[in-house]
């Protein structure tokens, strides 16, 4: 098959997204449609693994090969695409609370993994799909079924843990920001190792104190803040705090060595290629171990 | 002369007592005898009692021996400890002097100063090898090999390291030479064979090699005990192949990986143990939702909880039977001695590609991390099967335009089309779904594609038993995994002693070979299922499968493995028709 | 005149369809009817079908109708969807106009504007109280109680909203009395009860108030559907009593939390569905193992994996008996109605404290969303009996100096002293250990200590069955949770066609009551197990533990619930032996 | 009873450690000793939740209440016993791999939810108990029996991610430096909150690396380092990165209010002494809800 041209249409798949109207969700599936056609990949040469939660449909919305997966377990089913057919563009995606509810442990150790993989958080600071509980991204004193007084704990902050545990790109987007979302996909996607997106993706029915006006008000644009160097991790971490979390733009970016580069054998090339019987000489010269 | 001897080192962990028993091992299997290995510590690394008891025959032995007839103390403990299995006529030797019987019983003590001899030629680490020379003595094996052993181990350190060494072992043959001569009754017969065609390994190895050879090129695992040394195996023999292990954060990441890296068409697995495999159970529901192949080995230790972590028990067979929530095709073998372990674990893969399911292997401490005799692997018996894998031009083309992922097939196993394929995109989710794998809840497709999983696993090519004796016998024992070796002992001596006996191992679990267990106990004067663990698991599940009354069983789940005595004895019992175990 | 009623709404998620149902279920109930409610919904947020079926009966009812009366449909789509349940004479309300029935069978449709009318009123989202009005013309039933509920509810909105729905409500009744004048048909008997002494209420909410009664303080639970109902509860009510709920980070973190907080001395549980219930397998075991009590709540939803994670099923069976590897001693039981739930629940805490183990309540979405009437909750049937735990300086003076955590005892329980206290320090380890609770390794420790624990639950004081109905019995409908209210059902209809039926539900599922089970069915003529999972899950538990054939089973695994038509003609199959269910 | 007077020895349990001779547990566990004596708590006081590992063995050495639970899980046990008896006072510990590997998600977990106890991790960089394998804190390129050709991973950054989630109290000991490591336990179990003290405590069986003298040369102390600022969050993170994890004293310290304030209708007693019968009375008002 020779190469079709792509165009953010390509990556549109025949299901309609079931998500409410005015969803951030929306914005974010559209920015990765034209983010892929902008790096010119072909639908089949993706693969979306995604977690369970409003935002782990987009496996089903975006036309590319889809793996949905369990609650939190996107990070490690994608490592596993990932390694085994390393030809493939492998994007995990999930929510707030998939990504860093039950599955911080994964997000910490693909991090410290660096397996070329990116991994797009729609961060809506709140459960979705199980009706408006409080996430870890929740504000405290956040109000919701499961913390009807306001939630008691403070909230996790996943731009300032990538950086903490060496994450090697960082971003952080907002579904209403369209261009830039675009921008800043498409260069995690080109980063060759783990990169963080965390895209703030509002949920318009069971978030009502963290609209899309209330980002807007908020979020420092930290592509136009010359003061911010993205290259400078301890700085990055300061510049965050100071803005309490709330920025938009390339965070931090360092390219280093990939995971895959310390695998002493590792070809590169598709595991299934090398479903074979091992051969004889092989096997004879394992078992010389225990003549 | 014998034809068979049980020889145990037992002492202080952190020793080096399992090395011991190793060299031990090796050079009886270089003699040529068939030879059994287990090993008992503790979970702690230095201090406490170890030891490893080896046993050596002139025809293949699968099981630890019931008495010990020459232990090698390293302290008083190791005699405690093991004195109840030393029967009359035995032989201790202590290291030292002052060492005590807990009672007499016509064992004799024999202390020989096998620390003081080594260091007096210079390294009190070479009291093992004192003590190999001690065992030549008694045994009347040669030397030889133990020399070998000696210049391969120590040559590179230098010609004055395996002279001492040689001396040692000298030393040890002299003392004991001098002090107890020839002791006739421990003089193995010649073997009469060479090792040729025969290898000493441990069940996880073969295990780790079979899955090598099967094509497998990805494990991610998380350490644990008694699992960790098949992926140690794979960590170091995979870069010779391509393939790659992930230390995973924990197990639930590691059979996500797993199942992750066979949806992208690897031949993938993880390896565990108990408190790892119940982390599990939510993404094997995934694995089997969404028709995503996927080994899973279990090397049972003993539970509930941390438990024993350390020791043997076969008390996981419920959880892998039944566990994970909802309904799932699964497939369960469980290899039953060291040789098995190669082919079960190759076409254990094979299973996952045709059925697309998870597939459990299921084995145990005293099978993965015994070291025993087993035949070379053929590995022209090793088969590669993909199953309704589709790929080249010709397959695909076939299908192009109408493939859906997850069609309903007579057989219920659907074609499948690797990710990265032009022109086949489709999506996997662990949500029920279409037969083109879009998310519904349509009762109807529901109901009809749960029942297409379902008889994926209507017809499964694995053997469900393997039945050593004739049926119907007077009496057919049963068990599965390590414990078989016990079996076939224990039916050897009956049969010898005028008892018509059969053993059933059941090397299928799951889906449960009903009818062939039925036809094998058709007849059966009695039965006995023999397990280890403490709720009779397995015997509740044939009752679940086949009816009847509950089958009497030999339960053990003190961390022990079961042993051929302990069966024959049982059998005696349930002959004479004397329950007593206790089932819950 | 009738004295059964079912009405349906439906329409897009998101469009206060539930609400809309529980209006006029709450209506009926303050009218003295008996009520079920039943939420039918999908995993998604807005839009999509959603419906809510209300019975409404002058006698009590545990089930959804097999057939719906009147629907008030939104949109063509629920017509569509629910058209295969409105029998002949049923009627169809449809908002607006142009509504089409899939066919003609004797099944009226009767369209009225009931946006327009809202919107002409003033408010769109007053559909609702229009529809209410054409029910109440269609059935005879005041308006009063809705009236009512207007005043409640918009009150404090100002008169103006009070007004225009009130307005809204008759123009519905006028609507509907000018052009189908009153349907004698549906015109409901008068209950001739007040609702006093009863209530209406899901079965999750009289779980969380079971737990709160029984002295429960301590909730850890991550959400999930259908289980999350309780969690919210109890984040409500708790901080009347003092108590705490945890949002964790998963559920195994849930789990670990709530064993924490009972080691500490309080009461404490955890609630999850399926997949959490997965990941709680190795924290099971701890409970288990440390003799840490421990309750948890499954309400089960469709599996495997996130399977259908809004829809009703049993399937997580198996897991509930058989998870976590190794053995441990555990106890099972399953509220059948609404009712149970809330003394279930408070139960589960005496038996968790007595027995020192895990409890695990079964239930599942059909029981913990169905909003239902239920007599109201007798605080003083309540006890709290923590069992062997010692307290207050009398109790603790008598075994000073003397006390072993885990003491060998005949019953196998051991008294329990509270971290805090001076002088009774003792380690609690999830490794196995001593009688005073010291890590070991020691084989004959190991195995008391193991057979002390499993007898723990030899003796459990909560009923096995509960039977309805005299046996021997032609018939006998075996079942469990939320099923059962369509077996009494089913059985009051076999009853009355001549069938002498009974009813066992299991109440408790383990330590399974084989010997109540065996008397109950022996000498029936026919047995029928009916359970919502597809390999019959129940029926195999069943003969794992009375053995014989395995019974014949309705299996229903679709995620709708059972209906009573369906088992009363499931067992008319199978007393005439035609059996027929797919068991795997 | 009349509180009896304590010292060191009144913590020592009537079990003896079987930790390898020279493991750095030893020193943690005296240093523990001493500093519950110093702050003259009565055994009876204290409950110590540790995870499985050599390290997670210190519940059985230290004489008090004992909860010796599950592997990574000692975190949400230890935050259910504190949440029931908030009397005790709670130690979690466990080890590297414990802590850091599976229960990393609990880690950040309860950094957020701020309760009052303190962990104590003794941090080999190595798996002692399974004998050796690579931990998550096992420097990059560490070869062990799962990394023959060194692990390709970067190691976890517990003191810089705890200072990411906003832990209010960390702190750095090394088992070898004992009365700094009891100044920061004593510290550690004052503060009011979660605190974490990670200690270096080397593994003289598997990690042939990390050694003692390898950490004596390298620890920078930042108690007697005049640029450091425990109070401020920013240039602490700097500070730990400057050095490469490798400091020894206090990090970071700020009270901030914990969990349980924001806890409507908590009491701070023990639940133990709540369990009884609720009140008809306030069932009936539960029910009314539903009449
Ligand atoms: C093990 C497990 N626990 C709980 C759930 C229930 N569940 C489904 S989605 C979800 C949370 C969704 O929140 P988030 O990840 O933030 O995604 P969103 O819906 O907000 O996009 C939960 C708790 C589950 N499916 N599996
Ligand atoms: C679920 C589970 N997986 C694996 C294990 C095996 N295991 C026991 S201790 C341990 C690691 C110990 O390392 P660490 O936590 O660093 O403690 P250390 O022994 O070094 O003090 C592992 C993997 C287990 N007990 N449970
Ligand atoms: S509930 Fe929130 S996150 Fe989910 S689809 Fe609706 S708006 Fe989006
Ligand atoms: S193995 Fe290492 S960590 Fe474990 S006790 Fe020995 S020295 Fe300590
Ligand atoms: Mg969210
Ligand atoms: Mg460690």
């Amino acid at each position: 098959m020779s190469a079709a041209l792509v165009s953010p249409k390509s990556f549109v798949s025949e299901e309609r997204p079931t998500w409410c109207p005015g969803c951030g969700d929306y914005g974010v599936l559209q920015a990765l449609q034209r983010a892929a056609a902008q790096l010119g990949l072909q639908p089949h040469e993706i693969a979306v693994v995604s977690g369970i939660g409003c935002s782990g449909k987009i496996s089903s919305y975006f036309n590319a090969y889809g793996l949905h997966v369990l609650h939190g377990r996107s990070l490690p089913c994608a490592i596993g695409v990932k390694m085994a057919n390393p030809n493939l563009t492998v994007i995990a995606a999930g929510g707030d609370g998939d990504g860093f509810g039950i599955g911080g442990n994964h997000f910490l150790n693909a991090i410290r993994r660096n397996i070329n993989i990116t991994y797009i958080v729609m961060d809506n600071q709140v459960y979705g799909l199980t009706k408006g509980q409080t996430s870890p991204t929740s504000a405290h004193g956040f109000k919701s079924t499961t913390s009807p007084a306001g939630s008691a704990e403070n909230p996790m902050h996943p731009l300032r843990l990538a950086l903490a545990n060496g994450a090697g790109f960082i971003a952080q987007g907002f579904s209403a920001e369209r261009s830039q979302l675009v921008d800043l996909m498409v260069r995690a996607i080109q980063h060759k190792g783990f990169s963080l997106l965390n895209t703030i993706s509002p949920c318009v029915t069971f978030n009502k104190v963290n609209t899309y006006d209330w980002y807007r008000e908020r979020l420092h644009n930290l592509d136009e803040d010359g003061s911010h160097n993205p290259a400078d991790r301890a700085s990055a971490f300061a510049k965050v705090m100071e803005h309490g979390d709330l920025v938009r733009g390339l965070v931090y970016a360092e390219e280093g060595p990939s995971y895959d580069e310390f695998i002493p054998g590792y070809t590169g090339g598709s595991m299934a290629d090398m479903v074979k019987r091992a051969d004889a000489a092989l096997v004879d010269k394992l078992m010389a171990e225990y003549r | 002369m014998r034809t068979e001897l049980v020889w145990k080192v037992g002492g202080q962990q952190g020793e080096g007592i399992d090395s011991t028993g190793i060299v031990f091992l090796n050079a009886c299997h270089s003699l040529g005898y068939y030879t059994f290995g287990y090993r008992h510590f503790m979970s702690r690394i230095k201090g406490g009692h170890t030891n490893y008891q080896v046993r050596v025959a002139t025809r293949p032995v699968y099981a630890v021996g019931d008495q010990t007839d020459i232990l090698i103390a390293f302290d008083q403990e190791s005699i405690d400890y093991n004195f109840w299995e030393l029967p009359a006529g035995a032989f201790v030797i202590a290291d030292g002097f002052g060492a005590k019987l807990p009672e007499e019983r016509g064992v004799t003590l024999a202390e020989v100063p096998l620390t003081k001899i080594a260091s007096d030629l210079g390294n009190s680490l070479m009291k093992n090898m004192v003590a190999m020379g001690a065992t030549c003595e008694l045994t009347g094996l040669p030397v030889e090999p133990f020399e070998m052993f000696i210049e391969r181990q120590f040559g590179r350190k230098g010609q004055e390291v395996v002279k001492a060494n040689l001396e040692a072992l000298d030393a040890g043959r002299k003392y004991v030479r001098e002090r107890w001569g020839h002791q006739a009754h421990f003089k193995l017969v010649d073997s009469g064979m060479k090792p040729d065609g025969r290898l000493v390994i441990e069940g996880d190895y073969a295990a780790g090699m079979g899955a090598l050879t099967a094509g497998c090129r990805f494990l991610a695992a998380y350490p644990i005990t008694p699992a960790s040394m098949i992926m140690e195996y794979l960590a170091v023999h995979f870069p010779k192949v391509g393939g790659v292990v992930i230390q995973a954060e924990d197990e639930i990441a590691a059979l996500c990986m797993a199942i992750g890296a066979n949806w992208a068409g690897a031949r993938a697995m993880t390896s565990t143990s108990g408190p790892g495999f119940s982390l599990m159970q939510e993404a094997i529901g995934l694995s089997g939702l969404t028709e995503t192949p996927v080994v899973i080995v279990d090397v049972q230790r003993a539970g509930p909880a941390t438990g024993l972590p350390t020791k043997h028990e076969q008390g996981d067979l419920n959880e892998i039977i039944y566990g994970s929530h909802g309904d799932i095709p699964r497939i369960v073998i469980a290899p039953g001695t060291i040789e098995e372990c190669f082919y079960a674990m190759a076409e254990a893969f094979n299973l996952a590609d045709k059925h697309q399911c998870p597939v459990i292997v299921a084995m145990d401490l005293y099978l993965g991390m015994s070291r025993g005799t087993a035949n070379e692997f053929d590995v022209s018996r090793v088969r590669v099967d993909r199953g309704a894998l589709l790929s080249g031009p010709d397959a695909l083309a076939k299908v192009r335009g109408q493939f859906e992922r997850f069609a309903d097939t007579p057989s219920g196993i659907s074609p499948r089309v690797l990710p990265g394929t032009p022109g086949f995109i489709h999506l996997t989710t662990g949500d029920e779904h279409t037969w083109n794998g879009r998310i519904t809840e349509d009762t109807k497709i529901r109901k009809a594609i749960m029942d297409k999983r379902l008889r994926k696993i209507d017809e499964v090519d694995y053997p469900g038993l393997s039945v050593r004796g004739d049926v119907p016998a007077d009496l057919v024992l049963v068990g599965f995994g390590a414990t078989t070796g016990s079996l076939w002992e224990a039916a050897d001596r009956l049969n010898a002693g005028g008892t018509r006996t059969a053993v059933v191992q059941l090397t299928r679990l799951w889906p449960f070979p009903a009818e062939e267990l039925t036809a094998a106990l058709d007849g059966a004067g009695s039965v006995l299922v023999v397990e280890s663990n403490a709720t009779g698991q397995l015997a509740h599940l044939i009752r679940s499968r086949i009816g009847g009354d509950l089958l009497p069983t030999l339960l053990k789940y003190d961390g022990d493995p079961i042993r051929p005595g302990e069966v024959e004895m049982r059998a005696k019992e349930v002959i004479a028709d004397v329950s007593g175990a206790r089932i819950a």
